[in-house]
């Protein structure tokens, strides 16, 4: 176990080196505009454009770049460790920024997966034990709702109702939570709907899809003929089969919200990771794309690194190798 | 039906002459690595699913394949049917090595050889019509003229009604879809027809019709089977030719009759006396082996019966030890008669059956062989592949 | 200059969707990319801002002004040594640090006048307008934790860090002819020789050129005084910008804390977050009465600006009373028409120039576009009215015939060469021109010759530009131009068009603002000797000379391009009324001799106030709201 | 519970029938099945899928949902009537007084849970027996099915068992509680020859140790051949025929019972040609009138569509659900037999 997961984390050191360097090429190949452009101003001179390559370090080739990102990600640089430099755009230090950013994203995710995991299992069980019941049917077709209505829509159509009309909580917006606990909670509460709406209601889908399968399995059978009550049958013998396979997707899921909850941001206004990236993007800041690229692929590697032991702990079945 | 013999009689149909095998294999080896790491696989061990294996299948004849699971005679009749690469070995098809031909190269004679599949409901695709089913090699070939004629001839041929030719595999009983599994293996006019398990899914009552059509198909167009089972019973009534494999070799080859009627490999015997007769009192003659096949990853040394083998206790005399000859050495198979051949250091003489049968009653009582049981554990904690995963069902078919 | 991407396919799981504006400097586009169709209200702008300024007659001190923006959008960090976004600016000129020059920050000609903001009085150039000596207030005091009194050393550092290639002075060109300055910045000097301090409240600027409007470019935020002691901590390009001090009235939030006895110790100002926003408190050290109320009323107690992602987010709270304005965001369509259209609500909607000017830019070295004749027809043929309906209409833009805004020629609109009835396009006139075009080879007004066919159109692919493409390709058609528009994301249709080698015939991608309230900063678009490889602005070559074709690799057509380089330079030595005579000549000439553009609108700032709002003003300097002079009510505050 | 009154049969079942509704129609799985078993004894049955086999003991466990199935007819378990029981009764014979096997025990084993584990909760859900006790308990059992090192393999899970290793699993879950009555569905199916006869070997064993009444579920004739006392052969959802295994074996008296045997290819005797038993075996919903087999049987005659023919007693306990008459039945088999030699 202790080597599987020290080669699982030199692995992640490879995908996150992997991803940086593609994220470094696709920096440099799409057309996207030189950066150096944008910092030499509106009536940019030649000295000024150079002036800004070698401020930016653009002025070196590309290895030496991406050697300077790597050492300095290694080494650390003036502003900590990990060293990530300081950004094209905000001309600002990037660490302590993804800090603070990581943890509004962080309260996001959190919340949204607990949130969704608390309604999507409970609600996928129901429905696969009341089977083509009205629950079933009801839960499914809600189901079916959340999974179709575009998150965007969703997100503005709460804010209207429970911000705008009935005014039972704040707007958009993120109060940290060692600043005021309370305040964090009434801001991320609609986030945290948003994001699990979907989620739950594709992983009620999922719960139930799998529980279905499960309870049909030779060895629920197998527990029946032991005499066994049916909430024993259910918690015992079905929920953990049909709940081994959502660990390594919550993983996935849970590491690509990393950077990927864009629209959740945007929409609550809540300046995290998805959020910058998108900046990033449209600045050609190339040092926060790297960080944010960085986190977001040892996000997914770590994550799916602790869903694989998680796994293994469940189903024996499953070695780490 | 003529009499098996060795060298079969030129059969009517039969398009190659006598002395020729339509297929000769002669030390097939195939070793499936066992991989670990995603990107960078290594193998760090190997399952050997074939171990050398030579084996002829003549025209017009039936080879029977026996064994329990994991003993690699489905790998054995992929390798004929072109499915998977031997690692080692070569296989002749009527005198020329076809081992190393090119994919193209081998397209005429993919033609010549066709499988029919255990589960005839997985091997046919649910959304094309039967009449596509069957005409599909003949698409794949080429083959021109009235393919409708064609398939609807070849339905009668193996007992459907030519009419439903548009009708879907799940409109069809099991034994159905084994004749559509069949009518399209004949399509192509194939003289060698490799059956796993043809009728191993098949309730009895619908097994004897296959097995029926299959020796009437035989008779008629003078076909060659490869026939894989694990049924003796059902092995003894379509082959010619048997051969027994445990764990990867052929331990016994011999005609059907003298195989079923004097054994001459331990495991044989052990194979025939288990397998339920309906006899009244078949049990007090049963001869029951110890233990579990060992895993293939990690065969025993020497001969690989020898852990589960009463014989060797016969010979040594004590039910705890085994004569070191089969502990060390590998035995090959050997012509003990009349292209009997076995593959075992002490085969099996008269008498011996019967005196196995006392050492075995003490044995199987007391657990079984403990050291047996617990060493394929072993052998197999680190996720390897069990036998009956990989190697009869991971071969990515 | 913008450089945006709007979409980056990175790692599969994360997808970039949308753009968020960024500003980088007066010249981009704030205006709304939907179309609201015109409605008939008029800006309120123009005006000398006072009679409009006051909302309500019992504007108070104190509150919170809020202000919440989709991106803050800084170019440089917030340093101003490099910081060019016209909106920082404005935060920089009239809430933080006063330089030796200012303006009313109002609306209309009123507030491009400048005015003596840390100097005492604004001096005359004396020798040709080569020399200028200004006697600096006495008693100003930087805000804590600095406490001292500003001195002259603070303004020559101001400039050293100009000089300074690693700090990435973006208009540094501004002050180039400070004798000496090009010496420090290329490293040959330690100091500028042409900057003098007798005393700490004296300092004389000797130039290399007669430069009248040197005032202005004193009232840019780098010119204003920068503490040495701080600002030499932090000579990275941008970095001086979360440690900014200042003597306005205001400072940023928590600058009192940043510990000054060394860099080591100093940490960035907590009011200032490029992720959060950023937020203005008093400065304890500024005293009122050595500053000018016309400049600052400084009502508010603290201005506070808040990052908000979502556009409509921010509008719902304006209307709610949760803020007090937006900025980087142009006022939607439908709320714009509910605010124009209620007379009780008209006052919370104000419409404003911002000084810039919308064209099509046509490339003189290029076919069809290196004929006058068919420069003119295009001119001629253009619908500017539906132009002026794709940025919105009327509420967002006025339509224009020539390149300099009015503001800065006195509020003149009258240049019009090509004027058409209703502006909407006139295809007789066109062809007319045509006509007289070698590229109408049976001159029957419309352009048949090959080079006619297939001309490279650029344009960026989103909002209110998207909209324009459809109009420009119908309206060349009509005289035989047929354009193959290629429409790409801001940045890379921004770096295609200055890369001077594409040679990009006609775009419609880019806009031009004002850096100052003076026409030179638009005639740098013209001047020849400013054609550079990349980054260059001058799109249409005017004035490429031969040597420069050559070392571009342009082929130049049998005539030459026509060149004004003299006539700017003309104007550049004159001052006064003078001066706008002169640009008025010049805007003229550039449209009748050389025709490089076809300028269609001046873009009008829309802003929407909160209820809260007391008093408000536009700032026409920075071309934004004029924080100087806001006041807000907080009982009336949600 | 009432303790088993002497008389009572350890398990007898009349006039059973599992119906089950859907919307193509009533599907007749179980229609009319009737029979008995004693302790120490194991009966045999035998059918092709769909016979009914395994849905008569399911509903004899009463795993068969009652919402699903219309079940009618009587189920007398050590005396008592268990078909309308209620499932908390159901639940404390299940287990503890019915132990159950089933075909695949690749897959009749939970994965995740370790086989001790799985047998104890056998003891933990039928007796107040402490977590250690049980664990014992399960230990226990599985050397009792010979498991070689049964507390190394107690902490084991069924991944890391052989198939062999695991249907002894299997059988020590069903057993450990030593109830009166194992059903073993299929128990060898799956199996490799070899171990098919370690299994089969293992439970007469058990039942000779134990006392207890198997019922031994088979698709094949040959297998519960020598193991069983009783034969029961089904078709169609009822039995054809019933008796003891030397009678249905060497006097086979049902048309259907002569095909089975017939038409299995055995290693010890080889015949030229099979005789199969023509067509398919009958759609449950729509059966053919009068005797299921009768489409499919040589000897079919007009009287045979009539009814649905009675398991009638043909002496000495030998039951079969065929009307022709047991002498024209001895001249018709002997006709048979004659060609199956000559094919031989």
């Amino acid at each position: 176990m202790g080597r599987y997961i020290i080669r699982r984390l030199l692995w992640t050191v490879f995908i996150v080196l992997l991803a940086s360097i593609l994220t470094f090429l696709i920096f440099f190949v799409l057309p996207a505009g030189d950066p150096a452009l944008r910092f030499a101003g509106k009536q940019p001179t030649e000295e000024l454009i150079a002036q800004a390559r070698v401020n930016l370090g653009l002025d070196k080739s590309l290895p030496q770049q991406y050697w300077l990102f790597l050492s300095r990600l290694i080494g650390g640089d003036e502003y900590g460790w990990p060293g990530l430099g300081y950004s094209f755009h905000t001309r600002d230090a990037v660490l302590p920024e993804l800090i603070d950013r990581s943890r509004v994203t962080g309260s996001i995710i959190v919340g949204g997966a607990l949130m969704w995991m608390v309604i999507g299992v409970p609600v996928g069980v129901i429905s696969a034990l009341k089977r083509k019941t009205f629950w079933d049917r009801g839960l499914m077709g809600i189901c079916l709702f959340f999974i179709s209505a575009p998150v965007f829509w969703l997100a503005l159509l709460s804010l209207l109702i429970f911000w705008k009309h009935l005014g039972w909580l704040p707007g958009t917006g993120y109060v940290p939570f060692a600043q005021n606990p309370g305040q964090w909670f009434a801001h991320l509460i609609l986030p945290w709907c948003i994001l699990a709406l979907l989620y739950a209601a594709i992983y009620a889908r999922l719960v139930r899809a799998n529980m279905i399968d499960v309870v049909s399995e030779d060895y629920i059978r197998t527990a029946w003929a032991k005499g066994l009550s049916p909430r024993k049958v259910v918690m015992h013998h079905e929920l953990r089969p049909a709940l081994a396979p959502i660990i390594a997707l919550f993983a996935i899921d849970l590491g690509a919200l990393v950077g990927g909850t864009i629209v959740t941001e945007t929409v609550f206004n809540m300046q995290g990771l998805g959020n910058w990236l998108l900046i990033a993007a449209n600045n050609n800041d190339l040092p926060v794309t790297m960080a944010v690229t960085v986190v977001v692929a040892a996000a997914v590697c770590i994550l799916t690194l602790i869903a694989d032991v998680l796994l293994a702990i469940i189903d024996p079945r499953v070695r780490l190798q | 039906m003529t009499e098996p013999t060795t060298t079969p009689d030129a059969t009517p149909g039969a398009t190659v002459t006598a002395d020729v095998p339509l297929v000769r294999a002669r030390g097939l080896v195939k070793r499936f690595p066992i991989t670990r790491g995603v990107v960078l696989q290594r193998a760090i061990g190997h399952v050997h699913a074939l171990a050398g294996v030579d084996f002829d299948i003549y025209a017009g004849k039936t080879l029977g394949v026996v064994g329990e699971s994991g003993c690699g005679k489905s790998t054995a009749a992929r390798i004929v049917a072109r499915l998977l690469e031997p690692t080692e070995g070569t296989i002749e098809f009527e005198g020329r090595d076809i081992t190393t031909l090119s994919r193209r190269q081998m397209v005429p004679l993919r033609r010549t050889v066709q499988v029919v599949f255990q589960d005839p409901y997985a091997s046919l695709n649910p959304r094309q019509s039967v009449g596509q089913i069957i005409a599909a090699p003949l698409r794949v070939h080429g083959v021109e003229g009235d393919r409708r004629k064609k398939v609807q001839e070849l339905m009668a041929q193996v007992g459907l009604n030519p009419e439903h030719f548009n009708r879907y595999p799940h409109e069809f009983s099991g034994g159905q879809r084994q004749r559509i599994g069949i009518a399209r293996a004949l399509a192509l006019e194939p003289k060698l027809i490799i059956c796993d398990e043809p009728v191993s899914a098949l309730d009895v009552s619908i097994q004897a019709q296959v097995l029926n059509l299959l020796g009437d198909l035989q008779r008629e167009r003078g076909l060659a089977y490869m026939f894989i089972s694990h049924d003796l019973g059902v092995v003894r009534h379509v082959s010619h030719r048997i051969s027994v494999m445990y764990l990867g070799s052929i331990v016994e080859n011999a005609d059907r009759d003298a195989l079923y009627d004097n054994p001459r490999h331990p495991y044989t015997v052990a194979l025939i006396s288990a397998a339920p007769t309906g006899e009244r009192g078949a049990r007090t003659r049963r001869l029951l082996l110890a233990g579990d096949v060992p895993s293939p990853a990690a065969p025993p040394p020497g001969c690989t019966f020898h852990p589960r083998c009463p014989k060797a206790r016969l010979v040594s005399g004590d039910p705890a030890e085994v004569p070191e000859r089969c502990r060390t050495e590998r035995p090959v198979l050997t012509d003990v008669g009349e292209g009997h051949q076995v593959a075992c250091w002490y085969p099996i003489e008269k008498g011996d059956a019967e005196k196995m049968m006392e050492i075995q009653a003490s044995e199987i009582t007391l657990e079984g062989d403990p050291e047996l049981g617990v060493a394929q554990t072993e052998g197999l904690t680190d996720a390897q592949p069990r036998p009956d995963d990989l190697v009869d069902g991971g071969t990515g078919l | 200059m913008t450089s945006r991407r709007k979409t980056l396919a990175l790692l599969g799981s994360v997808a970039l969707v949308g753009a968020v504006g960024v500003a980088a400097c007066g010249s981009d586009d704030k205006s709304s990319d939907t179309n609201g169709g015109d409605t008939a209200t008029t800006a309120q702008g123009g005006g000398s801002g006072s009679e409009t300024r006051f909302m309500s007659d019992d504007a108070k001190k104190g509150g919170t002004y809020r202000i919440a923006t989709p991106d803050l959008g800084f170019t440089g960090g917030f340093d101003p040594s490099a910081e060019y976004l016209g909106w920082a600016w404005g935060l920089q000129q009239m809430l933080l640090n006063r330089g030796l020059v200012g303006y009313r920050h109002v609306g209309g000609t009123a507030g491009t006048e400048p005015m003596a903001d840390l100097a005492e009085e604004l001096p005359e150039g004396e020798n040709d307008n080569t020399v200028w000596t200004f006697k600096i207030r006495k008693g100003v005091k930087w805000s804590p934790p600095l406490n001292r009194e500003v001195t002259s050393k603070d303004i020559v550092y101001a400039f050293e860090r100009m000089a300074t290639p690693s700090v990435g002075a973006q208009y540094a060109n501004y002050v180039q002819p400070i004798k000496g300055f090009k010496e420090m910045a290329d490293g040959k000097a330690k100091t500028i020789s042409g900057i003098e301090t007798p005393d700490d409240h004296t300092i004389t600027f000797t130039l290399t050129e007669p430069t009248p409007d040197f005032l202005f470019r004193l009232a840019m935020p780098a010119t204003a005084p920068i503490p040495p002691e701080v600002g030499k901590c932090h000579t990275k390009a941008g970095e001086y910008g979360r440690y900014v001090l200042g003597t306005g009235p205001y400072m940023i939030k928590g600058a009192d804390k940043l510990n000054i006895s060394s860099c080591a110790t100093q940490k960035p100002i907590a009011g200032f977050n490029p992720t959060d926003g950023i937020t203005f408190v008093r400065n304890p050290n500024y005293d009122a009465s050595l500053d000018d109320p016309e400049q600052r009323s400084a009502m508010p107690d603290s201005i506070d600006i808040s990052v908000n992602t979502n556009e409509k987010d921010v509008f719902d709270k304006i209307q709610a009373g949760e803020l007090e304005e937006a900025a980087g965001l142009s006022v939607p369509p439908d709320v714009a028409r509910k605010y124009t259209t209620d007379d009780s609500l008209k006052d919370r909607f104000r419409s404003n120039p911002e000084d810039s000017t919308n064209y099509l830019t046509m490339n003189l070295t290029t076919p069809p576009f290196d004929d006058i004749h068919v420069r003119k027809a295009a001119n001629f043929i253009v619908d500017k009215t539906a132009l002026q309906r794709a940025w919105g209409g009327k509420l967002y833009g006025d339509v224009t015939g020539h390149t300099i805004p009015p503001v800065l020629l006195d509020g003149d609109n009258s240049i019009d060469p090509y004027a058409t009835e209703g502006s909407a396009g006139d295809l007789a006139k066109a062809q007319e021109e045509m006509k007289q075009s070698a590229y109408d080879t049976d001159k029957d007004g419309m352009c048949d010759a090959g080079p006619c066919k297939g001309v490279l159109y650029l344009n960026r692919n989103y909002g209110a530009y998207a909209k324009l493409g459809p109009i420009v390709i119908d309206n060349f058609a009509k005289i035989g131009i047929q354009l193959d528009a290629k429409e790409l994301p801001t940045g890379p249709a921004y770096e295609t068009l200055q890369t001077v080698k594409n040679q990009v015939p006609l775009a419609s991608n880019a806009r031009w603002g004002k850096d100052y309230p003076d026409a030179t900063t638009f005639a740098v678009l013209f001047d020849g000797r400013n054609i550079i490889p990349t980054g260059n602005t001058n799109y249409s070559l005017v004035g490429i000379t031969p040597d420069q074709a050559k070392k571009l690799g342009v082929t130049l057509p049998k005539d030459g391009v026509p060149s004004v380089d003299a006539d700017m330079d003309k104007c550049r030595k004159t001052g006064g009324e003078e001066r706008i005579a002169c640009w008025k000549e010049f805007d003229t000439k550039v449209m009748t001799e050389v025709v490089p553009w076809v300028p269609y609108m001046n873009a009008l700032h829309t802003n929407l106030l909160g209820p809260a709002v007391t008093q408000w003003d536009f700032d026409q300097d920075s071309g934004e709201s004029s924080l100087a002079h806001v006041a807000v009510d907080p009982g009336l505050q949600k | 519970m009432s303790s088993p009154r002497e008389g009572h049969k350890l398990l007898e079942v009349r006039d059973l029938r599992v119906h089950f509704p859907t919307e193509d129609g009533v599907v007749k799985a179980v229609d009319g099945s009737s029979f008995a078993l004693d302790r120490g004894e194991t009966l045999g049955v035998v059918g092709e899928s769909g016979s009914g086999k395994s849905i008569t003991f399911l509903t004899v466990m009463g795993l068969i949902n009652r919402s699903s199935a219309r079940i009618s007819g009587s189920v007398l378990f050590e005396g008592e009537e268990i078909i309308d029981a209620s499932a908390a009764r159901l639940r404390d014979i299940r287990g503890k007084r019915i132990g159950m096997i089933f075909q695949d025990p690749m897959t009749s084993l939970h994965p995740m849970h370790r086989v001790g584990d799985q047998i104890a909760e056998v003891v933990l859900t039928h007796t107040g027996a402490s977590k250690k006790e049980a664990a014992r308990l399960a230990v226990e059992s599985l050397a009792e099915v010979g498991m070689p090192s049964p507390e190394t393999r107690a902490r084991q899970y069924p991944h890391e068992f052989s198939g062999g290793m695991r249907q002894r699993a299997m059988i020590a879950m069903a057993l450990v509680l030593k109830p009166s009555l194992l059903i073993a569905d299929e128990p060898t199916t799956a199996l490799d020859v070899t171990i098919q006869a370690q299994i089969l070997e293992l439970i007469d064993e058990l039942k000779e140790k134990f006392n207890i009444g198997v019922v031994l579920v088979s698709h094949s004739l040959a297998t519960i051949a020598d193991v069983s006392q009783d034969v029961m052969v089904m078709y169609a959802g009822r039995p054809a025929e019933l008796g003891a295994r030397d009678q249905v074996f060497q006097d086979a008296q049902h048309p259907y019972t002569w095909g089975l045997l017939e038409s299995v290819p055995r290693p010890d005797v080889r015949v030229e040609r099979l005789i199969p038993i023509d067509g398919q075996p009958p759609s449950l919903i729509t059966l053919p009138p009068g005797c299921a087999f009768s489409p499919r049987c040589r000897h079919v005659r007009p009287e045979c569509t009539a009814a649905v023919p009675e398991l009638r007693d043909r002496g000495s306990g030998h039951l079969d659900a065929c009307i022709i008459e047991p002498d024209e039945k001895t001249r018709l088999r002997e006709e048979r037999l004659a060609a199956l030699e000559a094919g031989a």
